[in-house]
């Protein structure tokens, strides 16, 4: 943060309104000077902010919370306090627990209120306030694609939080937006083997659909798939958002003869659904000879967490979870549950490494210039961050790594325990063209 | 067939939900001629009633996972069960109706102090002003709930004995696939109790006579010398219990969180407006119809013909019915027109 | 400040006054916002932006009395109108003003002429009802052309006809809105956006001035009369409607120029409830107020939302270590995830204590100012309200 | 015989059942005084409800000075040049006295719906000036500017009167235009409508009064039970015994 800025900040708390009248005036002026450079260089300051936009208000208020913690943590990590978390196990590693480039690491953080507008606003305010070098969060797709667009066109790297429809890193990727996060197609292409292998090949699905962009992915990359294991799709039935009572929408499924229900909702939406429909008996139902079953293709343990009792045997696939036993994600279980005393959340993992891919791309170009970062970042493979071996795909901008099928625990040992991981599928049964859908990044400079 | 007695359950079961919400919000609006936004958090409070008394129930010994190390996982046995066995276990399962019996006593209370704090004072304000301070209470009281217990969702679940599915069409010998919650019957019948308690309480007693000509017309019974005053006190305290247990029963269907009043609002207002303004009848087969409206429209048939009607059906229906009657079903002349 | 706060006889001298002294705080706004954090682009543009809303909502609500409980689905009308403008035609920011007016002016013509068939409540939910449908539809099965969750955006692969046809072929980057080759970013944008707001607010204040603003209010007063008196009042309600339809078209147009994307939740019911809250706890019926109300509303989703505990505790720094942690620890309710809760706890409080809104408050200052300086001049004071004679 | 104004002929209403009138012919001429007595519930308010547009008639028809006014609007009726006074007064709460005589003078010269968001109050000097003289003609100059809620019931029904006389109507229905006052503002109110009536504007005065309607009326109407059962000249009624069974004894009379 250059001193200007802190001044600003600093004179609004303390109301105080002496020489702040100076400072806006001439940035009109000033403004065109910077774009030979790029936007919000932190030039000789010894700070450098980055801009936290996450859910505060709303649905995913309870991810936003954990996405926070989890950047607090980061920042924390990256200026060498703490036990370091995943700086100690990244691979390869050009950070040095001294800030970035040697400048302190400071944040800002804003609420999104999972409104595109809203998370345009707060992101603006960001960039154009306070400075910020890099924004990041997120937990819905809207949101994560609004505000890419919007960082495309303000220069400013952005580093998507959780954002799972295709669309983020294909209709709409952008050359400067970065998903970590796995996606509907790679969720539907894990799930296909581990359903077919549990639940056999004759079996007749039902989809229910949140009714907007990322239940239409996932309903077209989960039929595409059940089809081609031999699944027949009796009905997709599309639901609106934030219906609370799905019933009207569950009893046609009782007598569709359908055997699977495909549950493509998240949130609280997933929660409420996945309720009722255990209420009305699905999970001891026999259908055609085979015990009905229920698929929840994102999967998160806050969700399972709302859904209580109701996930027991449910799968679905999810991009991470703390049970797992490699050394990164023991690492960050580690820093993450000695901090806060419990453990951390998928959307959490994914907003820290996402931190900490962005400031490593940085330590290793030398420069905050985003080009040169968007240039390191693409086609970069790392190691260690808790999904094994990962590659940032150069055409959009996608991240590939084993993706987790999980299904609800049915004898939890804890309260965090609700989740068992069944399967990691390999990288390379998930992997598809990057043309597959079809996008364009834009340019390196705006 | 059967699809369509099952939708019409459905239906029912939603309208029993916006009807008890909507009862309390017309009876508060017919007689203190208030416009309640925070309705809809009584019918929250009411929920996290049943959270409150699920917690206070199940709290637990702790016995540490020591699989885990970074740190404390628990697995969780509450004392009740530790203490009384099989007995506290059955406690535990039937918590949600116990919180029913809790909620009665603390949503009076709420309901008292809301009107005695802050209601009255508003008797004589605009209906402007009446919204956006009650509108600034539904906020305070969602975000003091979501600072205690958090955001995220808390499942509650019906005792075991009414938590699986009633095989209703073996019961009336139809197709044995016909099933439907019994949690969903319960509280459908539950529902349907509260409103006839409520209109035969203000049918049959004196009270509930005073509280009805109070609300055909307010001057005149004062004149009479009764205190309405206090009596509409009483009357916001009921509407607060109706709220409140509704919505300690509807934790079972729809795990509650901080956001559940402000998402029932908005649609019981359009149930009382469809009903009629300050017709407690209007509002209660307003409620039915619209659920039951709402569930047919989502049937797959429906859907193919008109994509999305599912969505708009209850707007659309509600702007029907105020067109073709210019006070909503059963609507009085002159009342906040 | 009478002519300010109330409907009151004024004289040209007067109003010269007020539209000087406004634009003038409307076009330092980024100076004296300065100290209080507020000072950048995209806040002074929602500032000016919302101004708009409240200020046209205000001439329904404020002068007839109809509460309309749908107006954030002209905003989002506008703003969609514009966004196509600027995706097939041009990124000439006047040609998406106008035609986002347009639009919304047509839409507010239906929706008015059906729920203005209903007073009081009915009317409300009439409105209200519209505009949930419209977000709802627009949110799924009008994807195509509003591009539902993932709100509309630019491409650089759009048609842009008359760009292309005039400047050839776009670069790579996408373009940004411009008027006449001045691109609107930053703070041209909330030059802009400010001279259409002084524009706006000199409408509203000659509407307020004439006639048909007196009988506006007449039909606030008393219908009945007014239908007795002559006047075929449905008309006049129509017109109201529909120019406060298009004041907000206008804001959801320049929320498209600041920001070339047009989202649905824009037209959920919270947005219409945000605008009634805006223009109620500044003070309906004043020329002020609403703006007012529109600014302290944006100012807490955008600034308190965004402070957090570090923050705070540099603030209250000065202090010992145990009291400024509990001061800290308190007012972090009030601030950051916590916003809605000061956002509450501040309506209840406007409304217990300033009947009238925010504009109340002042006025009761400044009466109080006035009584305190002395009797004699309060009385010439009185006599400048009154010029008739 | 002098014109007629307004022709109320063999109009029938009822309310589900209830005869509320039944044949009533009635003929107001131009200039004169017109006044409707009689009890509580003999249809005096339907009357006048009927003649301005509020219901309309089962059968029968009104005309005013030719024209039909069965189905007509309220406001369309007014813009004829037919303005009522209420039983209650009827004023706009919340502005200003001169701001009310303002807009019945604007309905006068603007019509029913008239668009110009541009012109301003402030400039329409002749509209103010001639309000400003119906007020001082009502005598309520001095309170111009007040706000019309503090005013007393007297002073709202003098305002509401003001406000149809500077509409210049060529036909005042006035419905119990002194119920409610003190015996000196009744006096006032005859008093100043003793002088409109030298202007030769007609009027059709419903009262319950006798002495306002003997010190007014140049013709008077009876109605009982729906039906005119006398009519007359003032003195021809005083001394009609149907009349006086009608009021009980007569007490008033």
């Amino acid at each position: 943060m250059n001193k200007g800025k802190t001044f600003t900040r600093r004179t609004m708390l303390k109301g105080t309104a002496i020489a702040g009248a100076a400072m806006a005036a001439p940035t009109v002026f000033t403004r065109g000077a910077w774009a030979q450079d790029f936007r919000n260089d932190p030039g000789d300051s010894s700070t450098v902010t980055l801009g936290f936009n996450v859910p505060q208000t709303g649905p995913y208020a309870e991810e936003g919370k954990d996405e926070l913690r989890a950047y607090q943590l980061a920042v924390k990590h990256l200026n060498g306090e703490g036990d370091g978390g995943l700086l100690n196990t990244m691979k390869p590693l050009s950070l040095k627990g001294n800030g970035i480039l040697g400048k302190k690491v400071e944040y800002v953080t804003g609420d999104t209120q999972t409104k595109s507008d809203a998370a345009r606003a707060s992101a603006k305010r960001m960039i154009e306030r306070d400075g910020v070098v890099m924004v990041t969060g997120g937990s819905s797709s809207g949101v994560a694609v609004a505000v890419q667009s919007l960082c495309q066109e303000m220069g400013v790297i952005f580093m998507a939080g959780l954002t799972h429809a295709n669309d983020t890193t294909g209709k709409d990727r952008r050359r400067y937006g970065f998903r970590h996060f796995f996606n509907a197609h790679m969720s539907a292409a894990a799930l296909g083997p581990v359903l077919e292998a549990e639940m056999g090949k004759e079996r007749r699905s039902y989809m229910l659909t949140a009714d907007y962009n990322w239940g239409w992915s996932v309903e077209g990359s989960m039929t595409e798939v059940t089809e081609k294991i031999g699944w027949e799709t009796v009905n997709q039935v599309r639901t609106p958002l934030g219906a609370g009572d799905f019933s009207q929408y569950i009893t046609p499924v009782l007598d569709s003869g359908a055997d699977v229900l495909v549950l493509i909702h998240y949130g609280k939406d997933m929660v409420d659904s996945l309720t009722q429909a255990v209420q009305f008996g699905l999970r001891d139902k026999q259908v055609n000879g085979k015990d009905f079953q229920v698929v929840v293709p994102l999967y998160s343990r806050l969700m399972a967490q709302g859904a209580g009792k109701n996930v027991a045997g449910i799968y679905g696939s999810t991009n991470w979870h703390w049970s797992l036993q490699d050394e990164g994600t023991q690492a960050f279980v580690k820093s993450f549950g000695q901090e806060y005393g419990f453990p951390p959340s998928q959307a959490a993992h994914t907003c820290y490494v996402q931190a900490l891919l962005y400031a490593n791309a940085v330590e290793a170009t030398g420069t905050f210039y985003p080009v040169e970062v968007i240039k390191f970042l693409e086609g970069f493979e790392f190691d260690g961050m808790g999904n094994g071996p990962t590659l940032y795909r150069a055409e959009d901008h996608q991240c590939f790594k084993p993706v987790l099928v999980v299904k609800g625990n049915e004898n939890p040992t804890s309260q965090f325990d609700l989740l068992e991981v069944v399967n990691e599928v390999p990288t390379e049964q998930i992997t598809y063209p990057h043309d597959l859908y079809a996008g364009d990044l834009g340019p390196y400079e705006v | 067939m059967d699809a369509l007695l099952l939708q019409l359950l459905n239906g029912l079961d939603k309208g029993a939900a916006y009807a008890l919400i909507a009862l309390g919000l017309t009876l508060v609006f017919g007689t203190l001629g208030v416009v309640n936004f925070a309705h809809g958090a009584l019918f929250m409070l009411g929920a996290f009633v049943a959270v409150s008394v699920n917690e206070l129930l199940t709290f637990s010994k702790r016995v540490k996972d020591e699989s885990v190390t970074f740190f404390d996982a628990y697995k969780e046995q509450p004392y009740l069960e530790i203490w009384l066995g099989d007995f506290g276990s059955a406690i535990i399962d039937w918590s949600v109706p116990i919180a029913i019996l809790a909620a009665i006593p603390i949503m009076l209370l709420i309901g008292l102090a809301m009107e005695r704090g802050l209601i009255r004072h508003f008797y004589k304000r605009s209906h402007a002003e009446q919204i956006l301070v009650t509108f600034g209470l539904a906020i305070v009281i969602g975000e003091i709930v979501k600072a205690t217990f958090g955001a995220n969702p808390i499942p509650q679940s019906a005792p075991e004995i009414v938590s699986g599915a009633a095989p209703v069409g073996a019961l009336f010998g139809l197709s044995e696939a016909l099933v439907y919650p019994w949690w969903r019957l319960v509280y459908l019948f539950s529902s349907l109790a509260i409103i006839g308690g409520v209109f035969a309480f203000l049918q049959f007693t004196t009270y509930g006579m005073v509280v009805r000509a109070g609300m055909a017309d307010r001057e005149t019974v004062g004149l009479l010398g009764i205190n309405i005053e206090r009596r509409f006190t009483i009357v916001f305290g009921i509407a607060a219990i109706v709220a409140g247990v509704a919505g300690v029963m509807y934790t079972p269907i729809l795990p509650p969180d901080y956001n559940l009043g402000m998402n029932f609002l908005v649609l019981s207002f359009v149930v009382v407006v469809v009903g009629g303004m300050g017709s407690l009848p209007g509002a209660v087969a307003a409620g039915f119809l619209l659920g039951v409206v709402q569930s047919f429209a989502s049937m797959g048939a429906v859907k193919e013909i008109v994509p999305g009607i599912d969505q708009i059906i209850i707007y659309l229906i509600a702007v029907a019915i105020l067109l073709t009657r210019p006070r909503g079903l059963l609507g009085r002349k002159g009342v906040m027109e | 400040m009478a002519s300010l706060t109330a409907f009151q006889p004024s004289t040209p001298k007067r109003d010269a006054i007020i539209m000087a002294v406004f634009a003038a705080v409307v076009l330092t706004a980024p100076i004296w916002l300065t100290p209080i954090g507020a000072s950048y682009p995209d806040l002074l543009q929602r500032f000016a932006i919302f101004g708009i809303f409240a200020i046209g909502f205000n001439i329904l609500f404020g002068l007839t009395g109809y509460l309309s409980f749908g107006h954030a689905a002209f905003l989002g009308v506008g703003s969609y109108a514009a966004v196509w403008m600027f995706k097939l035609l041009t990124m000439n920011v006047l040609v998406a003003i106008a035609f986002g007016v347009l639009v919304t002016a047509l839409f507010s013509i239906v929706i008015g002429y059906v729920c203005l068939r209903r007073s009081g409540i009915y009317f409300s939910i009439l409105t209200l009802a519209f505009a949930q449908m419209s977000y709802n539809m627009a949110y799924s099965v009008l994807t195509p052309i509003t591009n539902g969750e993932t709100a509309l955006i630019l491409e650089t692969a759009d048609p842009r006809i008359i760009d292309r046809a005039l400047l050839g072929d776009a670069k790579e980057a996408l373009p940004s809105p411009s008027l006449f080759g001045l691109e609107l970013t930053g703070y041209a944008a909330f030059y802009f956006c400010a001279v259409v707001l002084i524009l706006a607010f000199w409408v509203s204040l000659r509407i307020f001035r004439s006639p048909f603003g007196l009988k506006l209010l007449a039909i606030k007063s008393n219908q009945n009369r007014m239908i007795y008196t002559g006047y075929n009042t449905r008309p006049y309600l129509l017109v109201a409607f529909v120019i406060s339809g298009m004041y907000a078209g206008l804001a959801g147009s320049l929320m498209a120029i600041t920001d070339p994307l047009a989202g649905a939740e824009r037209m959920q019911w919270t947005a219409s409830g945000e605008v009634v809250l805006m223009t109620i706890l500044g003070g309906a019926g004043t020329l002020i107020g609403p703006l007012l109300g529109a600014g302290i509303i944006k100012y807490f989703e955008n600034i308190f939302s965004a402070v957090g505990k570090t923050q705070l505790s540099e603030l209250f720094a000065f202090l010992p270590d145990g009291l400024n942690e509990a001061l800290v620890g308190l007012m972090s309710l009030f601030v950051g995830e916590g916003w809605h809760l000061t956002l509450g706890v501040l309506f209840m409080l406007v409304v217990i204590f300033l009947p009238g809104g925010l504009m109340e408050g002042i006025k009761r200052l400044t009466d109080w100012a006035k009584s305190r300086r002395q009797g004699g001049e309060t009385v010439g004071d009185g006599a400048a309200h009154q010029p008739s004679e | 015989m002098a014109n007629v104004v307004l022709d109320v002929s063999d109009v029938n209403k009822t309310f589900g059942g209830l005869q509320a009138l039944s044949h009533i012919n009635l003929q107001i001429e131009e200039g004169k005084t017109h006044a409707v007595i009689g009890p509580n519930g003999a249809g005096k308010s339907t009357l006048l409800n009927v003649c301005v547009g509020r219901l309309a008639p089962d059968t029968g028809a009104v005309m005013f000075d030719g024209v039909n006014l069965t189905g007509m609007d309220p406001y369309d009726i007014n813009q004829l040049g037919v303005a009522r006074v209420f039983q209650t007064p009827e004023i706009f709460l919340d502005l200003t006295l001169i701001q009310n005589v303002e807009i019945a003078a604007l309905a006068k010269r603007d019509g029913a719906f008239h668009f110009r968001p541009f012109r301003l109050m402030y400039k329409e000097k002749a509209l103010t000036e001639e309000a400003e003289h119906m007020l001082e003609d009502v005598g309520l100059y001095r309170l111009k500017d007040e706000h019309t809620g503090n005013l007393s019931r007297g002073d709202k029904r003098r305002l509401e009167l003001a406000m149809c006389l500077v509409q210049h109507p060529r036909l005042l229905l006035l419905d119990e235009p002194t119920a409610g006052m003190s015996r000196h503002d009744t006096n006032r109110t005859i008093d100043l409508l003793k002088r409109i009536k030298e202007r030769g504007m007609t009027k059709v005065i419903i009262e319950h009064d006798m002495h306002v309607v003997f010190s007014l009326a140049d013709k008077i109407s009876v109605l009982a039970q729906g039906a005119i059962i006398a009519e007359g000249a003032p003195d021809e009624i005083r001394g009609n015994p149907k009349v006086q069974e009608a009021y009980l004894g007569g007490a008033h009379v």
